[in-house]
């Protein structure tokens, strides 16, 4: 009754199962905690602590009706004081951003909690929906103090934290007192007694301890071995909808970059297509946007999208003073058009910008490679001294635009250092200006074309989820109502015999 | 003796604080400022220096540095800034795997080179001293990591013997003492076997054979003996070494260990737990080259002597 | 050969004192020995001086003390009168190039990377000079080596050939002394007498004045003019006539030990009994007493000190064998 | 007896004749034969292969070796046998550079300590023996992260890696040939401490540290691709042999031939250079003291 | 004769390093091999002993009859159990001939236990008994030390102890001394010739030194370059040596009252092995006497009068015993 899984590699090096206070969540913080609200399958907002909810007409309140009888692993209840308590925690965080709108939260009821906006957020529930709002146990995460998550982590989710050891497992026993759960959750507790979750960076030493039966899972199988895992008799691949995207962040402020020609030059030399084929054995898509394609607000203007278009990407250098050198690289006043280019140092990440690289150099800019460790990497980048990046994200909401590219967040995660009066304008219309989803949704798109013109990063691929199991012995869900393999996911999943 | 052993002990003292020196400066020395990874997005200029206060980085090297070590000897390491425990702890979870694996790999080393060593010499410039010699010469000389991957790539991808990676069992030991240990065969054989071929021709074993001694008893009790004495040297020497040389193999067979925990804390800049290990290892180092005299005087009388 | 009293002798050992500490380590004390206690000694133009001893009894570093190798723990030594127990480096050139020395073991005293040519020129290479032309070859014929031999290794030469080349070399400055450090030692009895009888030439044609170190009573009763006899460190007899009747008991126990090449005059010997004490842990008193058949009671407690018996002849002997 | 031979270049011929000698064994012949053929290569990689080591075709990832590609092409379509050609450059250029400049230091640190003796020598030997038993992947690791990645960290990481092997031996040379007489002799015939070192003493230890230093540029080539297997050495799209397979694990199924060629190249060289070196230890009688150190 | 050794022939690898030797040793005899470096003693004591096989020696033709049997093709095992137990070996350097990590008592209780096959009690009880025989003070006590803390001497009669243990008919001393200063050379030397007389035993001394075997030895046999040159009763060669090279080696030997002067040496060096002439006599070269034929035929040993040996054309003509005295003097 025990399953082992390897978490997908990007969630390697998580410091903490603090869902409050970090930006970095991996996937275990989904079975230890719950959220209020879920989404299923088809994105749609389903009950997760929370029963039903009523917003108000004006959009200025929202009232939340709990689960009964719903206990932290401690023991202490989960009730609408928890849930006031719990908000409590946010001002000051990284993720405070989450509840921006919200003026405060009241106790209705035992069971009923209403938030009081400061104005109408159509993406309340969104956020509520995400890892991020995950709810801890207010008063342990109080005792806790900074080492929150590190040790002890008490939530209300499937999952008990039995141990953790950052970078190498996590292990997870069956919270028996189980009875809620997302959506369609049958109420019981989960059916596998035991959870290993092992980080492994190699994602192909991953795959080979998939295929040596070492683990029963993995979260993210590379796209090189899809073949192999359908072509071996035990094992079976699931794949989901992406909510990947991976881009390459242009530091607006470092020269070249300072330059937007040279940004746009750039963002045309990158062959969206080929590393698609190429290099993802054309599983996937090719990004020409920076948000996933199953979001509405990724349906831009034509003219905004960016997409590999070599011709204009040597004109705009050219356009830039870059003239081609002798030896295929771009000079003005005598000084190459030479930059570094930052990324993690998985084998992912290292790939896919050697491809980068060459892409780039075949339109005369040499990139040097700059290679950091993945816990490292984004501590670098509050140095400021990054020029361009390859990097992926994982999200899926059009807010991550304001994240990755809003004035109030330099060096990270606005890596791009984007600081532009107009786009601050368009980011507050988008972020706090609409009334509904459909006010939001045009001021998002508004929003993404514009920082689209000024090319601060250059789209390269959205991703598939794969996940590689071991089918003789694990039985999966037969309809994953939900958009991720997650918190439903390891509920449903059972083993065999 | 006791005299000797308790002279050692002190004679550590200084070099274990040339040592925290010498780790401390370099440390320092690395690039990056260690507060950067606390920081939270958006904290402000005070919460920084609170921060740097909070691990005392505000203060002068020297008064950071005997803070360090007042720590240390009160068994304080200190805290990870990345992972955010207590050093001590850290270590003490990776020491075990480093300590099987490298135990092991060293009994396999020493065992296997004793006994290929032995025989080589038994049989100096015979094929058969030409191909062990040459074979764990081979072995030796091949990139640690290659010979990592090969082996997983025949034992656990075609054979599926093995497990691939991680710390799961005694199977999951297998593989990576092989790739340590055969590195060190070829030492241990080696010095052996010369020990060996170079007590051979002393003149006491001639002796022996003139006073008609059985040639499996000189081997064994008698050259062999001796032969040992340097190969107890060199392996003694050599604790830190194949301590900190399972890098590479922790590395590619994905265990937990301190040479992981090392790798890991330098590519996150969690200095204290480079510090740390450092530190542990070269303490590895001093006990090695104690243990390695302490052998050596059991073994030696002339050596124990020469202590009085 | 009886020195005139007040002939300035070319070299003068006084009072030299030599100890050396050994395996000392950072925290543990060494063990100190002293390998040559207060030994004076007067060497005149034109003599062979002898010094004889049992192994470890600091011959060689008596000859590396008056060589200037190595510095003394205490006393002086004089060159033609002068103190040059200060002279260090580039200032005790001079010296060197009139006191010379002839190595115990010819194998290693020489550089197997250079030939004999540059072995024989090394004295000038070293001293930044050019050697005048022909030299080498003068060199080879004084010490009675073929000249074809200038361009040979040492490996392709044996032990009695070896040691006629640290000659040749000793002589490349034509000094005034050679120190020889028991230079048959290593060779055999055949080939000793080779070189001994080379050297009395060289002697007889070039005035040379040798210091002989060894450790053959035979040998240099034979060869040398004068003997001093060292035990652990000190000089225990000075005879003026190597062919003096021994008055130390030591002296005594020597010549009765070294064996007659005669069968019809098997002696019938009384050896020594006793070991040789440790120089780490001498006893108070004679050195010699532990091991002497004529020890006395104060022998034990104070050590006696050289005094002069008959002629230029000394003795440190508190009962000393009668003449 | 050989009166021939004379003065001027007599060590250079004595060297030379030695490694000739070596080669004109079998096993040295095919060692050094091998050698040099991987030096050409590199030397001439331009000449030898229609391909170019940084020109990326990614519809042509992964082909197996074929006539085309003796050695298949990576995971950029690259062909790997080039890449091998070039990587020789980086690998063996960066090992032997590092390995000369520590032999140098390591020569006169080890010299000085053996011959002046006393509390340099006491402290020079502390250092030593401590940074001796770390194992070099440590300190490069270490250094590396100091300097940064690249050609140029991982040139002094091996640099100070080896240091220590050097300045042993080199004492230890020193010490042992210290007190043979010819020193002494040549102190009595009044000479320099620059002459006894550079005439008498450096000469005569020359030979095994040379030959120490060759079988080290073995070990430094396995430290150049280990750091490159981490991607700490040479950057892409440089090649090196370490860093072609710092895929690692991943390309096993998909390309082995990807890891093998580089990997196998690494061994052969390393194999080649310690075999040779054996050679070269034997003729100069020197084997068993210097494989123990 | 207890040991009678006839045309012993030995080679290593193509080079014979032993030409045709012969002598012989009864008890109570003490017979001398001399000879300058490298003329073949140590290889001789080895092929006598059967252990020249371990140096990659093999012995050609000869035989080597010990007791009524010859010893040359034994079969290791039974050679093996003759070692120690009636050949007793003492070799040259005592410093190294002792098994540094082992006690001496060990080391001399191995051959009684391996030969007599005493207990461990009785072992050391013997080993006590012999070493204060040897005039060994403290036995007991030294018996428990270690080589390192014993003196050159000392180690030297644990080395003759051991040839003692099994209580042995024959000693073969392969240069007992060298290595040792003169005083305690004359001790060692003359309790080896008193043990021959003691226990009738029969004893090899080899040595490079004539003063000794002038001193001790009843026989000497005079090896040159792998041969012998001359052998005899000691007195009968010091008094009227034939063979030019025995006179020489006499006479390199200072003695008292020697003429300064007067010491020469023999000239020139043994030729190395590897040019050792076979149809010659290969002292010829450095040899006053010699002619064409020396160089070109090998001088056959032919036994003299006095029961001994001798291998030259041109012996030096009996001068009488006094005119080489007067010579000396
Ligand atoms: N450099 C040194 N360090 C320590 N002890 C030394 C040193 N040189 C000599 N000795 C010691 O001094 C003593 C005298 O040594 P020395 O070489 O002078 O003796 P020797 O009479 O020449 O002996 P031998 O006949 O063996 O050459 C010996 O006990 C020796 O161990
Ligand atoms: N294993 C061997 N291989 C080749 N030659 C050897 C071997 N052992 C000895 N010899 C040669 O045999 C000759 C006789 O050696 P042996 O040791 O018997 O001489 P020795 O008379 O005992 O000399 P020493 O007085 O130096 O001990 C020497 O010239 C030696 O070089
Ligand atoms: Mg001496
Ligand atoms: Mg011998």
């Amino acid at each position: 009754q025990e399953v082992t899984v390897v978490m997908a590699p990007n969630e390697v090096g998580a410091t903490s199962y603090n869902p409050v206070a970090s930006s970095m969540q991996p996937v275990g913080t989904y079975l230890i905690y719950d959220r209020l609200i879920a989404k299923d399958e088809n994105l749609a907002y389903v009950p997760q602590l929370a029963e039903s909810w009523v917003e108000a007409d004006d959009g200025m309140a929202w009232t939340f009706t709990l689960k009964p009888g719903v206990t932290f692993h401690n023991g202490t209840p989960f009730a609408a004081q928890t849930v006031v308590d719990w908000l409590a925690l946010y001002p000051g965080t990284e993720n405070a951003y989450l509840f921006d709108a919200v003026e405060r939260a009241e106790v209705v009821s035992e069971l009923e909690v209403r938030f009081v906006m400061k104005r109408p957020d159509p993406n309340l529930l969104y956020n509520l929906s995400t890892v991020f709002a995950s709810i801890p146990d207010p008063a342990a995460y109080a005792e806790a103090g900074e080492d929150y998550g590190v040790f002890d982590a008490v939530g209300t989710g499937p999952f008990r934290l039995e141990s953790f050891e950052i970078g190498q497992q996590t292990v997870l026993v069956r919270n028996d007192d189980y009875a809620w759960g997302p959506g369609a959750a049958t109420g019981k507790p989960a059916k596998i007694e035991r959870l290993t979750l092992r980080e492994i960076a190699e994602s192909s030493t991953a795959f080979l301890e998939l295929k040596t039966g070492g683990v029963d899972m993995l979260l993210n199988v590379p796209t090189d071995f899809v073949g192999e895992v359908e072509g071996a008799s035990d094992l079976s691949v699931l794949q989901l909808a992406g909510q990947d995207l991976v881009y390459m962040p242009m530091n607006v402020t470092q020269a070249p970059f300072d330059d937007i020609k040279v940004r746009e030059g750039v963002a045309f030399a990158i062959n969206q297509q080929e590393i698609l084929d190429a290099v993802f054995g054309g599983m996937g898509k090719a990004a020409d946007g920076f948000l996933i394609s199953s979001l509405p607000e990724s349906k831009i203007a034509d003219e905004f999208r960016i997409s590999y278009n070599p011709e204009r990407a040597n004109k705009a250098l050219e356009d830039a003073g870059w003239v081609m050198g002798t030896d295929g690289v771009r000079t003005k006043d005598g000084a190459r058009l030479s930059v570094k280019l930052w990324t993690q140092s998985d084998s992912f990440f290292r790939r896919l910008s050697e491809v980068v690289q060459a892409q780039m150099k075949a339109v005369g800019v040499e990139a040097e490679l700059v290679t950091f460790d993945s816990a490292a990497i984004r501590d670098q980048y509050k140095t400021g001294a990054h020029q361009v990046a390859v990097r992926s994200y994982l999200w899926d909401n059009a807010d991550i635009l304001e994240w990755f590219f809003s004035a109030t967040r330099p060096f990270y995660p606005n890596v791009s250092m984007l600081d532009d009066p107009k786009a601050e304008t368009l980011k507050d219309a988008a972020m706090t200006g609409a009334k509904n989803s459909a006010e939001r949704e045009a001021a998002f798109v508004a929003y993404h074309e514009y920082i689209n013109s000024q090319f601060p990063y250059a789209p390269i691929y959205e991703p598939v989820q794969i996940i590689g199991y071991n089918a003789e012995r694990l039985v999966m869900p037969e309809v994953l109502h939900a958009p991720r393999f997650n918190t439903l996911g390891f509920l449903e999943l059972d083993v065999k015999e | 003796m006791l005299g000797y052993v308790i002279r050692r002990i002190l004679m550590l003292v200084p070099v274990f604080f040339a040592v925290s020196v010498v780790i401390f400066s370099m440390i320092h020395m690395l690039p990056g400022d260690p507060i950067e990874n606390l920081l939270r997005v958006g904290s402000s200029p005070a919460q920084r220096e609170a921060l740097t206060a909070k691990y005392g980085l505000d203060r002068p090297l020297v008064e950071q540095y005997l803070l360090w070590m007042g720590n240390v000897l009160t068994g304080d390491l200190g805290t990870a800034i990345v992972q955010r425990r207590p050093v001590a702890q850290l270590v003490a979870q990776a020491l075990p795997y480093s300590l099987t694996l490298g135990g092991l790999a060293l009994c396999f080393s020493t065992v296997l080179g004793v006994v290929v060593g032995t025989i080589a010499a038994s049989w100096r410039g015979s094929w058969l001293d030409q191909g062990l010699m040459g074979g764990v010469l081979f072995g030796s000389m091949l990139p640690n990591f290659w010979i990592g991957l090969l082996m997983i790539l025949v034992f656990s991808v075609s054979l599926g013997w093995t497990p691939v990676s991680g710390a799961r069992g005694w199977e999951s030991l297998v593989l990576p003492v092989l790739t340590i240990g055969l590195g060190g065969t070829a030492l241990v054989a080696r010095v052996t076997r010369i020990a060996m071929i170079d007590t051979q021709g002393k003149d006491f074993v001639l002796l022996l054979h003139a006073k008609g001694v059985h040639p499996l008893t000189i081997q064994v009790r008698h050259v062999l003996r001796h032969a040992l004495i340097p190969v107890v040297t060199i392996l003694a020497l050599r604790i830190g070494w194949i301590l900190g040389g399972a890098v590479t193999v922790e590395v590619v067979f994905a265990r937990p260990g301190l040479g992981s925990l090392l790798i890991k804390s330098l590519n996150q800049h969690d200095y204290p737990v480079v510090q740390a290990s450092l530190l542990i290892l070269a303490m590895a180092v001093m006990l090695g080259t104690l243990m390695g005299d302490l052998l050596q005087a059991a073994m030696d009388p002339r050596f124990r002597d020469s202590l009085t | 050969m009886q020195m005139p009293a007040d002939a300035v002798p070319v070299l003068e050992l006084d009072g030299l004192v030599r100890t050396f500490t050994t395996g000392g380590g950072l925290l543990r004390k060494g063990r100190s020995m002293t390998a040559v206690s207060d030994v004076s000694l007067r060497v005149a133009a034109g003599d062979i001086v002898g010094v004889v001893g049992e192994s470890g009894c600091g011959k060689s570093t008596l000859a590396r003390l008056a060589m200037r190798l190595i510095d003394p723990s205490a006393g002086r030594v004089l060159f033609e009168g002068r103190d040059v127990t200060q002279d260090h480096g580039p200032r005790l050139r001079p010296l060197r190039k009139k006191l010379q020395m002839v190595f115990q073991d010819p194998y290693s005293s020489l550089d197997p990377r250079f030939t004999l040519r540059d072995c024989l020129l090394e004295p000038f290479a070293a001293l930044g000079e050019t050697a005048p032309p022909g030299r080498v070859e003068a060199l080879l014929d004084q010490v009675g080596l073929d000249r074809s031999f200038a361009g040979a290794y040492p490996h392709q030469l044996s032990g009695g050939q070896r040691q006629r080349v640290g000659i040749a070399r000793a002589l490349a400055y034509r000094p005034e002394v050679v120190v020889l450090d028991e230079p048959t030692a290593s060779l055999d009895v055949s080939i000793q007498a080779q070189i001994i009888a080379l050297l009395q030439e060289l002697h007889r044609t070039s005035g040379l004045t040798y210091l002989f170190i060894s450790h053959d009573l035979g040998l240099v009763r034979y060869f040398c003019t004068r003997i001093v006899v060292m035990y652990l460190g000190s000089v225990v007899e000075e005879m003026a006539d190597p062919d003096a009747v021994p008055r130390h008991p030591y002296t005594a126990a020597l010549m009765g030990s070294s064996f007659v090449p005669d069968p019809t005059e098997r002696a019938q010997i009384v050896p020594l009994e006793g070991e040789i004490p440790s120089p780490f842990a001498l006893p108070p008193g004679c050195p010699f007493a532990p091991r002497c058949a004529r020890v006395q009671d104060r022998c034990r407690a104070s050590r006696p000190a050289l005094t002069q018996t008959t002629g230029a002849s000394k003795v440190a002997c508190f009962n000393p064998v009668e003449a | 007896m050989s009166g021939t031979v004379h003065k001027t270049g007599i060590l250079a011929t004595i060297r030379r004749s030695v490694a000739w000698r070596a080669l004109a064994t079998i096993k040295g012949g095919v060692a050094g034969g091998f050698l040099l053929l991987v030096v050409l290569g590199a030397i001439f990689a331009p000449v030898l292969t229609p391909y170019d080591y940084d020109i990326q075709a990614l519809t042509n990832a992964f082909q197996p070796p074929s006539l085309a590609h003796p050695m298949g092409t990576d995971e950029f379509g690259r062909d790997v046998l080039t890449r091998i050609l070039y990587g020789a450059r980086t690998s063996l250029s960066v090992s032997v550079v590092a390995i000369s400049i520590s032999l140098v230091f390591g020569m006169t640190l080890g010299a000085a300590a053996g011959y002046f003796g006393g509390r340099f020598d006491r402290m020079v030997m502390v250092v030593v023996d401590l940074t001796w038993s770390f194992p070099e992947i440590l300190v490069a690791l270490m250094l590396v992260a100091i300097i940064g990645p690249g050609v140029t960290g991982t040139l002094v990481a091996i640099c100070v890696a080896y240091l220590a092997q050097f300045t042993r031996l080199t004492r230890s040379q020193v010490m042992a040939l210290k007190t043979e007489t010819y020193v002494e002799a040549a102190r009595g015939l009044g000479a320099s401490h620059a002459f006894i070192l550079f005439r008498h003493l450096l000469p005569n230890c020359l030979g095994p540290v040379l030959v120490a230093g060759m079988l080290a540029t073995g070990d430094a080539i396995i430290l150049e691709a280990t750091l490159g297997f981490f991607g700490l050495g040479a950057q892409p799209p440089t090649p090196s042999w370490g860093g072609m397979m710092s895929s690692g694990s991943g390309l096993l199924f998909k390309g082995p031939w990807i890891i093998l060629f580089p990997g196998l190249c690494i061994a052969l060289t390393v194999v080649a250079i310690n075999l040779f070196g054996d050679v070269l230890l034997a003729k100069l009688d020197i084997r068993d003291r210097l494989r123990v150190v | 004769m207890l040991l009678d050794v006839r045309d012993l022939s030995l080679r290593i690898g193509t080079v014979g390093l032993l030409d045709g030797l012969s002598f012989s040793v009864d008890r109570g005899e003490v017979l001398g091999l001399v000879g300058e470096s490298g003329s073949g003693k140590s290889l001789t004591a080895l092929a006598l002993t059967g252990l020249a096989a371990r140096m990659g020696a093999t012995i050609t033709a000869g035989s080597v009859v010990f007791d009524g049997t010859d010893l040359v093709g034994l079969k290791e095992s039974a050679y093996r159990r003759l070692r120690g137990k009636r050949i007793g070996f003492i070799t040259q350097n005592p410093m190294s001939a002792l098994d540094a990590l082992v006690t001496i008592g060990d080391q001399v209780d191995q051959v009684s236990r391996l030969h007599l096959g005493l207990s461990k009690r009785a072992a050391r009880a013997h080993t006590v008994e012999i070493l204060s025989r040897l005039r060994i003070p403290e036995a007991e006590v030294v018996a428990r030390a270690y080589p390192h803390n014993l003196s050159g001497g000392m180690k030297q009669r644990v080395v003759i102890a051991m040839a003692l243990a099994a209580d042995p008919d024959l000693i073969i001393a392969d240069e007992p001394t060298t290595a040792l200063d003169v005083t305690v050379q004359a001790q060692i030397v003359m309790m080896l010739a008193d043990l021959v007389r003691k226990r009738d035993l029969g004893l090899i001394l080899i040595t490079h030194d004539m003063s000794v075997v002038a001193q001790i030895c009843d026989k000497v046999c005079v090896l040159y370059a792998g041969r012998v040159a001359e052998s005899g009763p000691v007195r009968q060669i010091f008094a009227a040596p034939r063979h030019p090279y025995t006179e020489a080696l006499i006479g390199c030997i200072p003695r008292d009252g020697m003429a300064p002067g007067s010491l020469r040496g023999i000239p020139g060096t043994v030729a190395a092995v590897s040019q050792y002439g076979a149809d010659c006599c290969r002292f010829a070269p450095r040899c006053g006497r010699a002619d064409a034929r020396c160089r070109t035929q090998q001088p056959l040993p032919v036994v003299t009068g006095t029961g001994g040996m001798l291998a030259c054309h041109h012996p030096v003509d009996s001068p009488v015993k006094e005119a080489a005295d007067a010579d000396a003097r």
